[in-house]
């Protein structure tokens, strides 16, 4: 393998592999505060966390920050309903 | 303006089918041919045929079911056949009729041809989905005729995972892969119309039936799913008896019915937005005049899809739900009022001043305008909160759908089957009898299903094999019309059949309608188009027109 | 790598329903997305259940998330993480021409795959062995609290339903690596391996979202 | 007022019986909104009726007309039907609304349903099955609770119906007014034998109801039931005034807010009541050690309700 080639590599391979150091980094944190359990409310934080994750994977290891605006709107669709089944259901749960 | 062009635009109706190329029906004769097809004409032939022999079992226990109506005491069968009867007939006629009818059918045959494209995106998926609700519903079916399931169509829990006989789990799995393949439909339209469009074919050029056919794919896409899954649970609470839904471990019998409703709700979409495509086709052809208010039929199919997922509690109002969640989706349910009215205002619009030809299938379409009208306002009164709590599950509830589903899905069946069946076989089905046939289904149908309101709001409860004898006038009147209406539904299957041998040979545009699937020959060859068409003119430019805006 | 440097032409052939090449692959592209929509609002469901019974029994789902094998689960993250680092390899490499290297790729993702689903059955055989499986008809450990049962069971549903995820996107790898061995794959499918990269993140991306709600959220 | 007989007496009757003041006040509703409906479908009936007829193809007539678009006109047909319904939303919402919340001073009847009858308990402990006495003049509230699947007791004649769910209470109330003998049914399909779990509910004047309920007879009250049952099943032993074991006092429980171990209060609802008998260890209270055994699967659904009536009529010593 060349020096150009792995040049090229690197220039390919940079988006995945910052994404999986982010993601690991961030699984860190989940873990520790899985493990410690340092306040009450801590899944506040752990939630926060998992959007980014969820973010990091979307964006740049889906690679939808590249793609046309349909694909775009097809990735945040499912998203959108999860959240039309979660919001009405709880409607009813939480004031049962 | 090329030669091709000005073919597209007016094309010659003399045009016989003879002096053509070998089309899709003919290009091939074996069985091979057929079973192992990617023609989307071909696949929609196929679930034509196989949707009649389920809608006329589901018919059959429907009549059966009326018949035992006829006295109050329940003679004629005994408890469990009854309720064994109205399951068989929720169940295929919902899961296995009426979602699949015009999608699977008329939306695999047409949306190709109506965009100009050579086939859908995905051909081979598109066959393996006819697999797939083969297999489902073969399964089902069988469980339902040997063995009897008796939980309804809804499945609802803890009686259909503790009470119930075993059969419920085959029933369930069958039904669940029925799913996969509404949702295989569901994402092949979607990236047809999406990618597979000719040129010149922009969205606001695209007739409505594909509009609504979008809708509806969404709807494929974004429910099936979660009803998948709730089927799964209750599979699993039955079989390993894991007890989300057992109230005796703490589960909630209340979450299956979120989780059911917010795909079954929906589901009323995928059976009614299709037939508003197919009228809407039909209204435009048969007053020969632009659809009024275009962009806003179309939005409101899309409106409807998306609507339809916010109200599914309305099922819901007296089983436990909290206030709260109940007046919202009331609310939220009145708001589906909205694009409804569009849809309905603007046929009558569309109408007034076109030239207007009362064939059978505007007569089904018409025919379809009312029903709705009346299923839809009806609808209405079950979203109202103090209404329902006194309407609810009772035969108020059983008309109301009816005629959404039978009066709003099944004429417009029939009418589009009408429209296009020169298209789909190149032979002309016999006017006269149509025309018999369409009037026969529409007294049937209003004689049958009109007592049934009443017999609701007086309060009778559904799904009773035993009544109260001062119901079984009206339920007697009930069940004298649906004789007259499975009579009439004898008229098109055989005429039809008939046709396909001794039928006038069809030309190319019988109806001087417009839209691109007139366009080529009836029965068009195999991959639709001679060449690609390219579009450079609006739907529906019928010679009637508004003069120009100055 | 003499392979490497001597890239391969990297193209699709047209299919006879489409007219161009670029309408080919979106069609490819938006069709892997409307399913994954589906498989999202199917996992969804699960979701709300587990929701639902956290605000229902919180100290019932608590009692039980303790006995789940917390360090299985965050190892079995890490692993689809850099399974999904390897997909991405593969993707990048395919674009690229470079063959071996992206079969090198593909086979590491099957196998980071497949120690994903060794690891699972190890924690299952765990639960088995801890009687922590209330679905058997055997005894089980927290039989006192019989609510724990009902978190317990949506756990094994949906790494259940996960799993079968994983086991399906295995074995397609593996067909797909066995094609993408034969020369000529990437100047005719390349966009195969692109659109089957997409339903590889996504298995990782419900698991990243799995983990979080069965195993972490308020232990 | 006269008692009508049986309802089968009606050979044809197009008009449902209404009982109560409430119905009375549906009927008006739907009354209502059926007109408004005949408003908004009777002229797209005779429209496309006349438009058919008067514009058929081989008729020489003028078919000039305007725009193909009219934004203002469709807005117009879309959002007038859509506010005129809105209304009916408000009424029937408001109308829910009161139908939620029963008067405090209604007559309690329990309501057991399972496959395939229905068991009602009055406050004195008379029960009856499938047939239900209530006053006439006063507001019955029902309690209910399912044994096995979802039932629903459905009062045609007073507009109501409400689902009875395994595992939790739900309630319907309503205030008879006229005397007479209705039907009551199961609306929710629940078996083989959905359709005859039915039955009759009468209403009497207080006179006859309180003559009635003389004649039903019953040993004990539910209350009176209740208090056995308590010292039956032993709870005395932790809850009662001489116990030695720390257990959280019951006495003026019913109706309180209860504050939890993981934080926040529960109202103590029959719900809750039940519940902690049957599942000591959900919502743990704050201060005290769970060491409650469960009744799961041990008290019936009968004696539960009569334990609950038990503890409201637990009064705090001092009061």
């Amino acid at each position: 393998m060349t020096r150009e080639d792995r040049a090229t590599l690197w220039r390919h391979m940079r988006a995945p592999v910052l994404s999986f150091v982010a993601l690991m980094a961030l699984l860190a944190v989940n873990v520790v505060l899985g493990a410690t359990l340092p306040f009450r409310a801590v899944w506040v934080a752990e939630a926060v966390v998992v959007v980014c994750m969820v973010l990091t994977v979307l964006l740049v290891s889906m690679e939808v920050w590249s793609e046309p605006p349909l694909v775009r709107v097809f990735s945040a669709l499912g998203f959108f309903w999860l959240l039309i089944l979660f919001g009405m259901t709880l409607v009813d749960y939480l004031t049962r | 303006m090329s030669p091709l062009d000005s073919l597209y635009r007016d094309p010659d109706t003399a045009r016989i089918t003879l002096d053509r190329p070998a089309d899709y029906l003919h290009a091939e004769h074996t069985l091979r041919s057929w079973f192992f097809t990617t023609d989307h004409k071909r696949i929609a032939l196929l679930y034509l045929a196989s949707i009649t022999g389920f809608f006329v079992l589901g018919a059959i226990a429907a009549g059966l079911v009326r018949l035992s109506l006829v006295v109050p005491n329940g003679v004629i069968f005994t408890n469990d056949t009854y309720n064994k009867l109205f399951t068989m007939h929720g169940v295929i006629m919902v899961w296995f009729f009426l979602i699949p009818s015009i999608p699977a059918t008329f939306g695999n045959f047409l949306i190709p041809l109506m965009i100009g494209a050579k086939d859908l995106a995905f051909p081979r998926l598109n066959l393996l989905s006819w697999y797939v609700f083969m297999t489902g519903a073969l399964f089902t079916m069988v469980v339902l005729i040997v063995g009897g399931v008796d939980t309804g169509w809804t499945f609802y829990a803890p009686f259909s995972t503790t009470y119930s006989n075993f059969y419920v789990i085959p029933a369930l799995i069958g039904v669940i892969i029925v799913g996969f393949s509404s949702i295989l439909t569901g994402l092949n339209f979607i990236v047809t119309i999406h990618k597979m469009r000719c040129p010149g074919m922009t969205w606001f050029r695209m007739p409505i039936f594909v509009w609504t056919l979008y809708a509806t794919s969404l709807i494929f896409l974004l429910g099936t799913p979660v009803i998948t899954l709730a089927l799964i649970l209750l599979v699993m609470e039955r079989a390993f008896h894991i007890g989300v839904f057992d109230p005796k471990l703490g589960g909630d019998p209340v979450l299956f019915e979120h989780l059911f409703w917010f795909y079954s709700h929906p589901a009323v979409y995928i059976m009614v937005l299709p037939g508003m495509g197919v009228v809407t086709e039909l209204v435009a052809a048969f007053s020969q005049k632009r659809v009024f208010g275009y962009r806003f039929v179309a939005y409101a199919s899309i409106g409807l899809a998306s609507i339809t997922f916010f109200v599914w509690g309305h099922h819901m109002f007296v089983n436990g739900q909290s206030q709260l969640a109940s007046t919202v989706f009331s609310f939220l349910s009145f708001a589906v009022a909205v694009p409804s009215a569009v849809k309905v205002y603007n046929w009558t619009a569309t109408i007034h001043k076109g030239a207007i030809r009362l064939d059978t299938p505007m007569l089904y379409a018409m025919g379809y305008i009312g029903l709705f009208v009346l299923g839809g306002l009806t609808g209405l009164f079950l979203a109202t909160l103090a209404v329902d709590a006194h309407l609810h599950d009772t035969y108020f509830v059983v008309a109301h759908f009816h005629y959404i589903m039978v009066g709003g899905t099944m004429l417009a069946f029939l009418g589009g089957l009408h429209y296009w069946w020169p298209k789909f076989t190149g032979r002309m089905y016999p006017e006269a009898w149509g025309r018999v046939g369409a009037l026969l289904i529409f007294i049937g149908f209003n004689v049958t299903f009109f007592p049934q309101f009443i017999l609701g709001y007086l309060g009778m409860p559904r799904r009773y094999h035993v009544y109260p004898p001062e119901f079984q006038l009206l339920n007697v009147l009930s069940s004298a019309g649906s004789t007259i209406l499975a009579l009439g539904y004898f008229f098109p299957m055989i005429y039809l059949v008939w046709s396909l041998w001794f039928g006038k040979r069809a030309p190319a545009n019988p109806w001087q309608a417009k839209g691109l699937e007139w366009t080529t020959s009836s029965p068009p060859p195999a991959h639709n188009f001679l060449a690609i068409p390219r579009v450079d003119f609006e739907p529906y430019d019928y010679p009637i027109k508004a003069p120009e805006r100055a | 790598m003499p392979d490497a440097v001597t890239a391969e032409a990297v193209d699709i052939e047209l299919a006879e329903q489409f007219v161009t090449k670029e309408q080919q692959r979106d069609v490819g592209t938006l069709g892997m997305w409307a399913w994954l929509v589906t498989e999202l609002l199917l996992f969804a469901g699960l979701f709300l259940c587990a929701l639902i019974l956290r605000i229902q029994f919180p100290a019932d789902v608590t009692l039980a998330t303790t006995h789940l094998k917390f360090w299985i689960g965050a190892t079995n993250t890490a692993v689809l993480i850099c399974s999904s680092l390897t997909m991405s390899g593969a993707i990048v490499l395919s674009r690229l021409g470079w063959r071996r290297g992206m079969l090198g790729c593909m086979l590491a993702t099957a196998c980071l795959g497949t120690l994903f689903l060794v690891l699972k059955g190890y924690e299952y055989y765990q639960d088995y062995d801890e009687n922590m499986m209330p679905f058997l008809a055997r005894p089980y450990a927290l039989g006192a609290h019989p609510s724990t049962r009902l978190f317990l069971d949506i756990y094994y549903v949906t790494t259940g339903l996960h799993g079968v995820h994983l086991i399906t996107g295995v074995s397609i790898l593996l067909v797909l690596t066995w094609q993408a061995s034969r020369p000529r794959f990437l100047q005719m499918h390349q966009n195969r391996i692109e659109i089957y990269g997409l339903y590889w993140h996504f298995i990782d991306l419900i698991w990243i979202i799995v983990f979080p709600v069965l195993y972490v959220l308020n232990r | 007022m006269s008692v009508s007989g049986s309802p089968a007496e009606h050979a044809l009757a197009l008009w449902p019986p209404a009982a109560s003041h409430a119905a009375t006040h549906v009927d008006y509703l739907i009354l209502a909104f059926t007109a408004v409906t005949l408003l908004l479908t009777v002229p797209i009936f005779l429209a496309i009726t006349y438009f058919a007829l008067v514009y058929r193809a081989n008729r020489r007539v003028d078919r000039t007309h305007g725009s193909d678009r009219n934004v203002k006109l469709e807005l117009s047909w879309m959002l007038i039907p859509f506010f005129l319904t809105l209304t009916f939303f408000a009424w029937g919402a408001q109308m829910f609304d009161t139908a939620k919340h029963p008067p405090a001073n209604a007559l309690r009847i329990e309501a057991i349903g399972r496959q395939w009858m229905w068991k009602f308990q009055h406050p004195g402990g008379q029960a009856e099955i499938n047939d239900l006495h209530v006053p006439a003049g006063q507001p019955v509230l029902v309690n209910m609770i399912s044994q096995d699947v979802i039932h629903s007791l459905y009062l045609p004649s007073f507009r109501v119906q409400m689902e009875t769910l395994p595992g939790r209470y739900t309630q319907l109330w309503f205030t008879a007014n006229l005397p007479g003998i209705y039907r009551l049914y199961c609306s929710e399909y629940c078996g083989t034998d959905h359709s005859v779990m039915d039955g009759q509910i009468t209403v009497q004047s207080p006179r006859d109801y309180e003559h009635w309920l003389s004649q039903a007879g019953s040993s004990q009250s539910l209350a009176a039931g209740g208090k056995r049952l308590f010292a039956n099943y032993g709870c005395t032993g932790c809850h009662g005034a001489a116990a030695t074991v720390r257990a959280p006092m019951l006495a003026g429980l019913y109706g309180r807010p209860v504050p939890m171990e993981a934080g926040g209060t529960v109202t103590a609802s029959d719900d809750y009541i039940r519940d902690k008998i049957l599942n000591p260890d959900h919502n743990l209270i704050a201060g005290y050690k769970q060491v409650m055994p469960s009744f799961a699967g041990v008290i019936p659904e009968d004696e539960l309700i009569q334990l609950i009536a038990y503890i409201k009529t637990m009064q705090e010593p001092g009061s």
